[in-house]
């Protein structure tokens, strides 16, 4: 009995580390674009903000974790960290990824902080209305209209294979 | 930072009266906004459909549309063209007809004023000319924004009535980004006047109020079904006498099943793209065609260039033409020979089943092009019931050659009617006469209302500053 | 890293004959590819499409098509289709028709090794029973590729000739993205047979070419002129004696017209797309609907759920069936009643317009739907040219009644043809005799002209594992 509880303690405790050595989990916590090429799933994505507009602006984490807080941006890093790791591990996703509801939050916020002044009108105007239902802050996402920021309109998991700029780490 | 001190006067709380019908008042804080809005006027052009295409004299013969149809020009001139239009006839007093008083109710913010003035059921209740000094300005920011806080806002009730009847997009649950359809969806809609029986402090009176006939759905095929069930129809049709229907611009139905609507886009996006001047973005109240500003608009979205995107629409509109040029020539020919089939003595049961194919057929082709925009915004919607419109004409006019066969008269052509001019003689319209009234309309009761709104201090001479007459039937 | 290696086994010369027929044979070097190639053999349902639409009997009477007619199966069973078709009747020995080698021409990489070898012309004369035994494998990689370097490859001259004809994209000119279109469009597009004279060794024959009819271009109305000028027919209906004109799946014509078309997709980026296996990706040679893979074909440039496609593609196979139903219905009847006024004694003179507009009406609306993905490669030019094509055969009803009444038929109505049966038994077709020769065709000679092939060494037996035999006319 003894036996098994250890057994499964220990087996449980290397299949974590198994798990954040092979998904190099622990590269969530820099803050380096190339860090999110740690796993080539992300390189289609590397390359397409690599060479869009926003390459010398922003990078990965400016919009995709919290700006406001730092402990906000570690609980996002953790979770979504914990999340990729465990999706590369398993492998259970398609070509086309999409972003959940929360991170497609977090982006909106992001694009609203630093473009906040050109879309200030807009953002008033959005205030006027409720927003309870509606998935990002203003309502509407600022993707929907500037559908090419940053990783263009194609971005299959296939599509930039061995592609110029991005080096496997 | 220009942009957060502009700002500042822009979220002051304005001080603009509610139902403030004069656009001017309003643009004293919202200048861009304003400016924007008056370039509306550039769009001034009048373009004679009838003349363009005199098949659609003969299709509404017997109904005001056969007198006079343009093309929209902006919203600078939307009451000017509605006091200028054949249609509107040639009243001389506050009583004379032709048209009720729900003639004015897309034509301008006085409509919402008088209406919270008045009671809904009233206003709907009269002739057209009762109104006369009354709705003296065209469409304002009144139509659309809410005075307190410029949120948008539905003025027009028979909207959210319509919406929630027909259920799947009920007015409580519309988005901002709704909203910024619906505004507009208060006018750019097919419409009836439902005949409604109050009572007016003990008389009886019937009010035709304007009603969005939704309650089946937004289809053609709905509608059409709405109005075969209470039997309703708009006018006689004077050749063929087909119990007929009118479809106006169901902008908003067809719209929504393209993919520009199925994708959430608003009618916002694309004709009040965002600009920016400086560093203040506003949104553009130039209201027009979104291909005067590709960059803007199309190119926001989508990849391309400013001359694909115009050849797209182009195309578009050509296959557009096509089918309802042929549509306008079978509904035409199919009336002449209702009438002629009528004139040798077919009877009612033997004209029934095809009045019947004309009724659906010529609504299903009017549905389709009333809109003007619906070519692109829904083309496939657009062809698709052009094609069934096209299928029931044609069928009436196979069930007509076994009438006039029968009344010997199987080898019977359709006179021509390839000019208008021809058109109108062949319905017999007195068409000289019509417009000497209607000019002495506008030179004589159309000034007195302007004066008289100007008395009431309710009419705003900006809006017709510059105003030059211009009409499909004075040259 | 194994990407790597796997790629360098593919970038090797592979050793593999010029022409070679047997795909098991490039396989060995590309067994992606070819096991994914394999797998159209999972899209095998028989779809009888007379069945589902009876008119279409009536539409065809006279012409093969009227026997069977099924929408396509997967690429794996072209060829078994082919021989099983009751369209190519049963051959009795090499000599016996009905139909020219030409029928051959898409089913096979034994056409391009046979034409290598005997000429073109020589290919195309005689009977297609003569080349039994030479034609045995279904579409391979030799139809596509090139066997020293993999390069995509147009092996059908007539589709080179056709574009340069044409003139707007010349064959020279295409691009990489063009040829992963073009090797589609070798079969894939509307053909005929020209009927075209050469000398064998002093000896007059006569070849039947597939030729595509592009000379003024890919639209149905330029193809129409084109078969017009030079007067052309595909056969003389046998109900209302037009001289008619088969569209054959114009599928590449229709696409370019179409918004994936203009933005410049080629169909291997829906039918084909890359996917990826371990670390290497490769285009997945399963051809068959994007639908069972929208994750890895539309979601790769479209937002949006699999749902919402699936519903998007729904709605527009929808408008085009409604107005092909109407269209079938609307040319059955006038072949019908055409038919009738015939056996009264109408004149040539009399039927002469009319039978031109039947001949045009049916040709747009088999353009429109024979390419059986055109409702979403082209949605908009199908139905604008179903439309068309409504028009057209309702003009033949309408003047047909005016004959009819002349011959004291005005109220002739057409007999009933709602199902297979009774549209066969209208058009008078033998159908068990039919099928009970193609019995004795498919156990008997079908089966030795593989043993031909496998003799001469060019059959390979994979193309048929596990072949379980379907038609449309065996329960
Ligand atoms: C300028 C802002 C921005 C930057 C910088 C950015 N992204 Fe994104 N990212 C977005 C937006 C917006 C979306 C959502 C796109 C959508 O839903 O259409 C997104 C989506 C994604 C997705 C989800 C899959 C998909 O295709 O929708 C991944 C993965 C991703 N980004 C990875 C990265 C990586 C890795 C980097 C850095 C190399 C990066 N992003 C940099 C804005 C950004
Ligand atoms: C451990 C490997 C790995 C690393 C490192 C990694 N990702 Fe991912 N990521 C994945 C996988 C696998 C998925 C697919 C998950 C799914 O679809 O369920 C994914 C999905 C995403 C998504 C879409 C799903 C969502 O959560 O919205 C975003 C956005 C994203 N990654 C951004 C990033 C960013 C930004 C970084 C760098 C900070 C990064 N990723 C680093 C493996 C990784
Ligand atoms: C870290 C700050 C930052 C974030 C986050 C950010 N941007 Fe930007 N963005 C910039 C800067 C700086 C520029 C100017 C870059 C230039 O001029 O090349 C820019 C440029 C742009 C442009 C104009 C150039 C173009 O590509 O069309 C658009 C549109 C834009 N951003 C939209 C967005 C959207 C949408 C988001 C969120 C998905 C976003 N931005 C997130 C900083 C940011
Ligand atoms: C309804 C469509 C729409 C939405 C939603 C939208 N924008 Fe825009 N955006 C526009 C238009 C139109 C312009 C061009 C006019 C202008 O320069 O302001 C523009 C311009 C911009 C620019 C300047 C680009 C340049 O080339 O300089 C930035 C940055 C930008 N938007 C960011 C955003 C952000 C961030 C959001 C979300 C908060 C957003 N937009 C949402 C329509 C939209
Ligand atoms: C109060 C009624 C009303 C409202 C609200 C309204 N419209 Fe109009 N609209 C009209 C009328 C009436 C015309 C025709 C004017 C004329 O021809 O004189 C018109 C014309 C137009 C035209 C043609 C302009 C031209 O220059 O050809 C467009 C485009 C248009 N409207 C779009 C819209 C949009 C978009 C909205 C909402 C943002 C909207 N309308 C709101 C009544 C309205
Ligand atoms: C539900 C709203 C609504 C009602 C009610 C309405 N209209 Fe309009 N009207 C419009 C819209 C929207 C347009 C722009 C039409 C277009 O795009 O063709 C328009 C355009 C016009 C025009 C200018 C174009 C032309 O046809 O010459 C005239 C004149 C006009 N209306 C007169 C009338 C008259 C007369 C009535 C009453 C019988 C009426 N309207 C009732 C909404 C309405
Ligand atoms: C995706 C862009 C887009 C959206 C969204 C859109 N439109 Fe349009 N609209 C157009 C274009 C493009 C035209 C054609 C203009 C032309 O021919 O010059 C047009 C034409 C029109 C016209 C006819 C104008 C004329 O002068 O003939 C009207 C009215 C109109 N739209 C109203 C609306 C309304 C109401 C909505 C919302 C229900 C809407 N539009 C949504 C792009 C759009
Ligand atoms: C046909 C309807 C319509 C009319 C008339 C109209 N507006 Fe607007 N207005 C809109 C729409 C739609 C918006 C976009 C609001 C949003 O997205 O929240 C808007 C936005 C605004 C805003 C917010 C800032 C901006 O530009 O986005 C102001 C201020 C404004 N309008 C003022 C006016 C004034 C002043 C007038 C009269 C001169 C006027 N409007 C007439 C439809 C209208
Ligand atoms: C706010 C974003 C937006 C704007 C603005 C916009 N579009 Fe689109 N458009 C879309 C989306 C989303 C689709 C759907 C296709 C997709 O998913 O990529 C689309 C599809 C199309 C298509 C293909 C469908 C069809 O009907 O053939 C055309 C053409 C098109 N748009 C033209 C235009 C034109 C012209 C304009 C300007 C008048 C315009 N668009 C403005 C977002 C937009
Ligand atoms: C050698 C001639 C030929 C070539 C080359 C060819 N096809 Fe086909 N295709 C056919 C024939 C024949 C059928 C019908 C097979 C049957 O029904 O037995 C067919 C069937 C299909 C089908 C229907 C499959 C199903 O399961 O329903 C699709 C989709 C298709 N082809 C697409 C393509 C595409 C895309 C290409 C190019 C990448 C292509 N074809 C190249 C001859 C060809
Ligand atoms: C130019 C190329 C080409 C020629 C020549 C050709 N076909 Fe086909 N065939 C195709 C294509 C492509 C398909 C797939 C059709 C579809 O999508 O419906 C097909 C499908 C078929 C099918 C399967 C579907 C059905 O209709 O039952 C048969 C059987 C067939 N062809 C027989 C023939 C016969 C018999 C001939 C000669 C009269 C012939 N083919 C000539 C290209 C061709
Ligand atoms: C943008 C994606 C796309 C492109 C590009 C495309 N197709 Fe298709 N195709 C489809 C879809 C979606 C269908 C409908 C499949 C269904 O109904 O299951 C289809 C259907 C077909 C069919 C009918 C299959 C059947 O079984 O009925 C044929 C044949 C076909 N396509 C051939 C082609 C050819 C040849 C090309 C290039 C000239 C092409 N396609 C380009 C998406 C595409
Ligand atoms: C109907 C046409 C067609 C047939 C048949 C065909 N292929 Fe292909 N093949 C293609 C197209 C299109 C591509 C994409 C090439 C490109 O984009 O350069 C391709 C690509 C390839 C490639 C390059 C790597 C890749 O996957 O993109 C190989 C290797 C290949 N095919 C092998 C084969 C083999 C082996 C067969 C026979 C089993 C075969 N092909 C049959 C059309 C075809
Ligand atoms: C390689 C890119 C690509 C692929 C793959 C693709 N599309 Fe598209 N699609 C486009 C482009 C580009 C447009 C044009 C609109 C635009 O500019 O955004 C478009 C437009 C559309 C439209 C609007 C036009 C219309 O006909 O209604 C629909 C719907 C659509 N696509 C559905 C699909 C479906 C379903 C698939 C999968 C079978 C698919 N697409 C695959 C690129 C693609
Ligand atoms: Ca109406
Ligand atoms: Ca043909």
């Amino acid at each position: 009995m003894k036996y098994v509880a250890i057994c499964s303690v220990v087996l449980v405790i290397s299949m974590f580390a198994y798990l954040v050595s092979e998904s190099k989990m622990l590269s969530y916590l820099s803050s380096d674009p190339k860090v999110c090429i740690n796993c080539h799933t992300m390189n289609t994505h590397y390359a397409t903000w690599q060479h869009s507009s926003h390459r010398e602006v922003a990078s990965c984490v400016d919009c995709h974790l919290p700006r406001d807080s730092f402990v906000k941006k570690m609980i996002a890093k953790s979770k979504d960290g914990f999340n990729h790791s465990l999706a590369m591990t398993l492998g259970n996703y398609g070509y086309n990824l999409r972003v959940t509801t929360d991170a497609a939050k977090r982006i909106q916020a992001n694009c609203i902080s630093c473009h906040g002044n050109i879309i200030s009108q807009m953002l008033d105007n959005s205030q006027l209305y409720t927003l309870a239902d509606s998935k990002v802050r203003m309502g509407r996402q600022c993707w929907d209209c500037h559908r090419e920021v940053p990783h263009g309109t194609t971005r299959n998991l296939t599509t930039t294979q061995n592609n110029l700029g991005v080096k496997e780490l | 930072k220009g942009n957060k001190a502009e700002q500042k006067i822009i979220n002051a709380t304005p001080e603009i009266k509610q139902f403030e019908p004069r656009s001017a008042e309003w643009g004293k804080y919202f200048p861009r906004q304003y400016d924007s809005y008056m370039k509306t006027k550039k769009s001034d052009e009048i373009k004679d459909v009838l003349k363009a295409d005199p098949a659609l004299v003969v299709i509404w013969a017997g109904y005001a549309f056969s007198k006079d149809y343009n093309a929209p020009r902006g919203h600078f001139y939307m009451l000017e063209d509605n006091l200028n239009t054949l249609r509107t006839g040639a009243p001389v007093d506050n009583k004379t007809g032709p048209l009720p008083s729900a003639c004015w109710t897309c034509k301008s913010p006085d409509v919402p004023r008088l209406i919270n003035k008045i009671g809904e059921l009233d206003y709907f209740t009269g002739t057209w000319a009762r109104f006369g000094g009354e709705v003296v300005n065209p469409i304002g920011c009144a139509d659309c924004h809410d005075n307190k806080t410029m949120k948008l806002t539905v003025t027009r009730d028979f909207l959210k009535r319509a919406l929630d009847a027909e259920g799947s997009m009920p007015f409580a649950d519309a988005s901002h980004q709704d909203m910024r359809s619906l505004v507009c969806a208060q006018c750019h809609a097919e419409y009836y006047f439902k005949k409604t029986k109050w009572d007016d402090k003990g008389e009886e009176k019937t009010a035709a109020v304007v009603t969005f006939p939704w309650d089946n759905g937004f289809a053609a095929e709905d509608m059409e079904k709405y109005y075969d069930d209470i039997a309703f129809s708009d006018w006689t049709h004077a050749l063929s006498k087909t119990p007929m229907l009118k479809a106006q611009h169901p902008d908003f139905e067809t719209f929504i099943t393209g993919v520009h609507g199925k994708n959430n886009l608003s009618c916002a996006d694309c004709h009040m793209p965002y600009v920016r001047e400086g560093g203040v973005k506003y949104s553009n109240h130039k209201v027009g065609s979104p291909l005067d500003d590709i960059q803007n608009t199309c190119l926001n979205c989508h990849k391309g260039t400013e001359k694909e995107f115009r050849a797209t629409v182009a195309r578009k509109l050509e296959r557009k033409n096509e089918l309802s040029q042929a549509a306008m020539n079978v509904l035409a020919k199919a009336h002449l020979e209702a009438g002629k089939a009528w004139e040798l003595g077919a009877t009612e049961a033997e004209m029934a089943p095809i009045l019947l194919d004309i009724r659906h057929g010529q609504w299903r082709w009017d549905f389709s092009i009333a809109a003007h925009g619906a070519f692109f915004h829904a083309p496939e919607e657009t062809l698709r019931v052009l094609g069934s419109a096209i299928n029931k004409g044609q069928d009436a006019r196979v069930k007509l050659r076994t009438v006039l066969a029968k009344y010997g008269a199987a080898t019977f052509e359709a006179p021509d009617f390839s000019t208008k001019e021809k058109a109108q003689a062949i319905i017999g319209l007195p068409f000289d006469k019509q417009v000497e009234e209607k000019n002495q309309f506008i030179n004589g009761l159309k000034e007195e209302w302007f004066k008289d709104g100007a008395e009431k201090g309710i009419y705003d001479p900006k809006s017709r500053e510059g105003m030059i007459l211009k009409t499909s039937f004075n040259k």
